[in-house]
């Protein structure tokens, strides 16, 4: 994995959210208070801005520089998240040696961790973490195989299939936590996103 | 969409600007990372007030800063929080030596970037979480309750103390208080229209309201009919005092808060709702506020809130304040 | 219709108690007839002002009673002009000594009812009638310009004189230096509804906007599609400047006033616009208020007032003012 | 004419104001603010409210009473131009005599041409005058007439051929006069409601 490979990743999930951004911003609208497609859409421009700043840096500190574009140009619980989540890609060691398949999951393994303690969510509190969390695990899981395309083909039906679970979920974290039942019965828009994310990074992996 | 508006991007920057240029006398707006600062630097050795949140709520917090109230606010973009690096600007700016009390209202989204921007800064610092919406229920399981106009209280009744010499632990003590002893719930009529979704955050029907809804326009606890303004009252004031439970004569201040789109005559008819029905149940008011203090755009609604009041909240509730858009005293 | 309201034919009395309760420091409400007057007797040789309106456009004129500002404020029913038995209670209430200043809009029903109501009253009294709309073609022939938010400022500053011992001709002199020196003009977004009427006083489109509306929602200059802000104040200023054509660096207080619905950060963006374009035109602002002051109930828009300031105008512009809905200096 | 008469003739007028109320609103809204029609049926609800307190009264009394209720009552334009027409009425010589038809031309003249002194208006400025004026002209000419059911339809004619030549008109005094070119094509909102209450006195006096 390459700086440029994240830059263009950047670029093809900001043309699948801008896709789907009515969707995620009427998900919002109904358990939150709509701007979460917003939000994400700032984050996706301003990483994808910083493609000439970043491209020839080492991973580390192009990383570090996403996360603090991410930290401080988004706002929001998906900005204190999503930057975190690259904080601490960051942090992981080796990143200066050649980053194989296996190393990536270890990045995202170890960005969902440290968005798991900032927002103190686990499975099952209708948010963002319904999808990362067991798609970490997924990932744990694989990291070792061999068969990657059948494993990340799961990793996208695992996404989908928890993101469409929190539907019908209470929920205890977020802002949608103020509504109660009325929570009942929507989709939560980061989980939403965040499957949307996982999908295209897995299907643009397995055409490369 | 219509509002007075001429690139959505622009939108908060210009506002700010135009804030700063109108205030220039007590505040100072300063840019990338964003924050309203005192015009003159905060005294070595005293507490030095911090909050923030999503922009959409005017004049809460900007309108705030100045003597004996906030001594800087970091506003987010509308409707989302703040980032980290603009509360670490915030503290930096203002570092009198005597810590940082970081007021924040209770959502994952302020939460989790206040707590980013204080691990961030090396100094002494502490927070207030607000939580007032009697709307929600309370559970420590959950996110528990969100924080709304009570907010505005704790910032002038903290800020009096921070001015008046009290140390990060008293002030932080005199927050939770008061924070503790508020209770506030909102209803709306229409919903609100943030510049970047171009359109109404939630559909409301010609005869409808939204009961206990929050400052985001997000959804309350039900959609009813609408009701005579006695009767709205009367159930917010039902919530709030279930909450609240006071004592038979308890000394309370009253505070009636718009939306952002309810003229100040109605605002007062429910001011005055308000104080016959407390009346009846053996509430004394003893201070009062109306008006547009914590908004959500142009929403036409209102919130009430009660604030048991002892002496000490008083005394600080009285005492001077000097911002764009609380005064007295001076 | 969606307001916070009981009874139609109560709204008005209902509001006038909960302003009453809300400010009792300040202010008295009186009833049948309705005036708002100082809690305290006005003292013993001051000339005495007393203004009025329709209500609708609150927070003028009860909101701006007290220590250097009005004496009393007569609000008639929702947008029409009080009766002449609220003025001669008004200055029978007040009287002392001093004569009497009547603070009237440009509206027929204004003049007329104002009219009657000195022409009852056996003391001395003279009149200031506003007429800083530059929407309208002002005439001889006709009722000439609709007296607007400038009524504001010329409130303050005679009130300022007033309470530092002007007479009564040289009250009337400043106010009407005031009114002469200041222009303004407004545009809606959308209308407004009176508790009477309960539906919109006018239809207008999803992107249309009335350039040049009263402050009774009455029809302006022309209805327009919307454009940018700095398009819209572009505009506006023109109208403005057109009829003030200061000098070069012409010293303007420059007033943001809302029509009601239009929230804060709105208004600020414009006041930003506004400087700018003023700037460009070598204006220098000197003073500067932005908020909702005359406002239109829930109406969404804004008007502008630039005021050409001279070293009189100023120094009773920040002199000391301790009312309801403005407060410096005490 | 009695005090009997005019609280009859209150009533008369307060129920086909009522019937026309949806027209009198929408003619303020277009060229007013669109209160006229409030204002008019506070007043004469105030008026037949008064029934007992003045029916037993002197003419001369009566009409005083009436001219505060309505001067404090209404507000606005008609309060004020409404309120004079009582107040001047009253002031009328030989009230207290049995007030036959010609006594009750001269106060109604007595009337409109107070009116006229108070709102400074005349004909041709599209107002509620440009139908009273010529009715109080006409008034002049049949006091000492035989004919009067003719004269009376006469005065109903004028009335309302007034009322419609309004709408053509600039207006120059009171609000609508700000409209400038854009109060054209509009009747005046205080013009209809005067011609309705004319129309239904002169067809009650007819009909007597
Ligand atoms: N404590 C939390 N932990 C994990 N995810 C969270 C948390 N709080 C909120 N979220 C996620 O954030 C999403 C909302 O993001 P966004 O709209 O950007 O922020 P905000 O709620 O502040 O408006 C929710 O749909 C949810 O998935
Ligand atoms: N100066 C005037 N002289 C005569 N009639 C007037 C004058 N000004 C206004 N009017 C009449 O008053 C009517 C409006 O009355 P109303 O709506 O009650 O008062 P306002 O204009 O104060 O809202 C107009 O339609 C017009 O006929
Ligand atoms: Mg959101
Ligand atoms: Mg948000
Ligand atoms: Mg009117
Ligand atoms: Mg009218």
């Amino acid at each position: 994995m390459s700086v440029n490979f994240l830059i263009s990743q950047a670029k093809n999930i900001q043309k699948v959210i801008d896709e789907n951004a009515p969707e995620i911003e009427a998900l919002d609208q109904n358990i939150g208070d709509g701007d979460h497609v917003f939000n994400v859409q700032r984050g996706l421009k301003l990483v994808v801005e910083l493609e000439n700043t970043i491209k020839d840096l080492p991973m580390d500190k192009a990383l570090n520089m996403i996360a603090m574009k991410v930290l401080s140009g988004i706002g929001g619980s998906s900005g204190a998240l999503f930057g975190t989540f690259f904080m601490s890609m960051a942090k992981t060691t080796d990143l200066n040696k050649n980053i194989n398949f296996n190393k990536a999951c270890e990045m995202i393994i170890n960005g969902i961790q440290a968005m798991k303690e900032r927002g103190k969510a686990g499975v099952g509190e209708k948010t963002m973490m319904d999808v990362l969390i067991p798609v970490s695990d997924k990932l744990k899981d694989i990291k070792n195989k061999n068969e990657i395309e059948q494993e990340l083909n799961d990793v996208i039906k695992i996404a989908k299939d928890r993101m469409l679970a929190t539907k019908d979920m209470l929920c205890t974290k977020g802002r949608a936590s103020f509504l109660g039942e009325r929570a009942k019965g929507h989709i939560d828009p980061g989980a939403r996103s965040s499957q949307l994310i996982i999908e295209t990074i897995c299907k643009s992996v397995i055409n490369q | 969409m219509k509002k007075f508006i001429n690139k959505t991007d622009d939108f908060l920057r210009e506002s700010l600007e135009g804030f700063g240029k109108a205030h220039s006398d007590i505040i100072k707006v300063n840019f990338d990372p964003n924050f309203v600062s005192r015009k003159n630097k905060t005294k070595e050795g005293k507490v030095s007030l911090i909050s923030g949140g999503g922009s959409g709520h005017e004049p809460m917090h900007g309108g705030f800063v100045g003597h004996g109230m906030l001594d800087v606010a970091c506003p987010g973009f509308v409707f989302s929080a703040p980032s980290p690096d603009q509360m670490l600007a915030a503290a930096e700016h203002v570092d009198s030596g005597a810590g940082i009390l970081f007021i924040v209202k209770n959502y994952s989204g302020d939460i989790m970037n206040f707590q980013m921007g204080a691990e961030m800064y090396s100094q002494k610092s502490d927070s207030i979480v607000t939580n007032d919406d009697v709307a929600v229920e309370d559970s420590t399981f959950t996110t528990g309750r969100r924080g709304v106009a009570a907010t505005v209280l704790v910032e002038k009744i903290v800020g009096s103390l921070a001015e008046d010499s009290g140390s990060l632990e008293d002030c932080k003590k005199i927050g939770e208080k008061v924070n503790k002893n508020a209770g506030t719930m909102g209803v709306a009529f229409t919903s609100c229209t943030t510049p970047e979704a171009g359109k109404p955050t939630f559909d409301i029907g010609p005869d409808e309201m939204e009961f206990g809804v929050g400052i985001h326009g997000e959804p309350g606890r039900k959609r009813e009919k609408i009701q005579s303004s006695k009767k709205i009252v009367g159930n917010i004031l039902d919530a709030i005092l279930d909450d609240l439970k006071p004592e038979n004569n308890e000394k309370m201040l009253l505070f009636v808060n718009g939306m952002g789109g309810t003229p100040l005559t109605e605002l007062y008819l429910v001011y005055d709702d308000a104080c016959k029905i407390l009346q009846s149940k053996g509430v004394e008011i003893t201070r009062s506020l109306v008006g547009n203090y914590c908004t959500s755009l142009e929403m036409q609604g209102a919130s009430i809130t009660l604030l048991k009041c002892d002496e000490e909240i008083l005394k600080n509730w009285d005492a001077p304040v000097h911002t764009a858009a609380m005064r007295w005293g001076m």
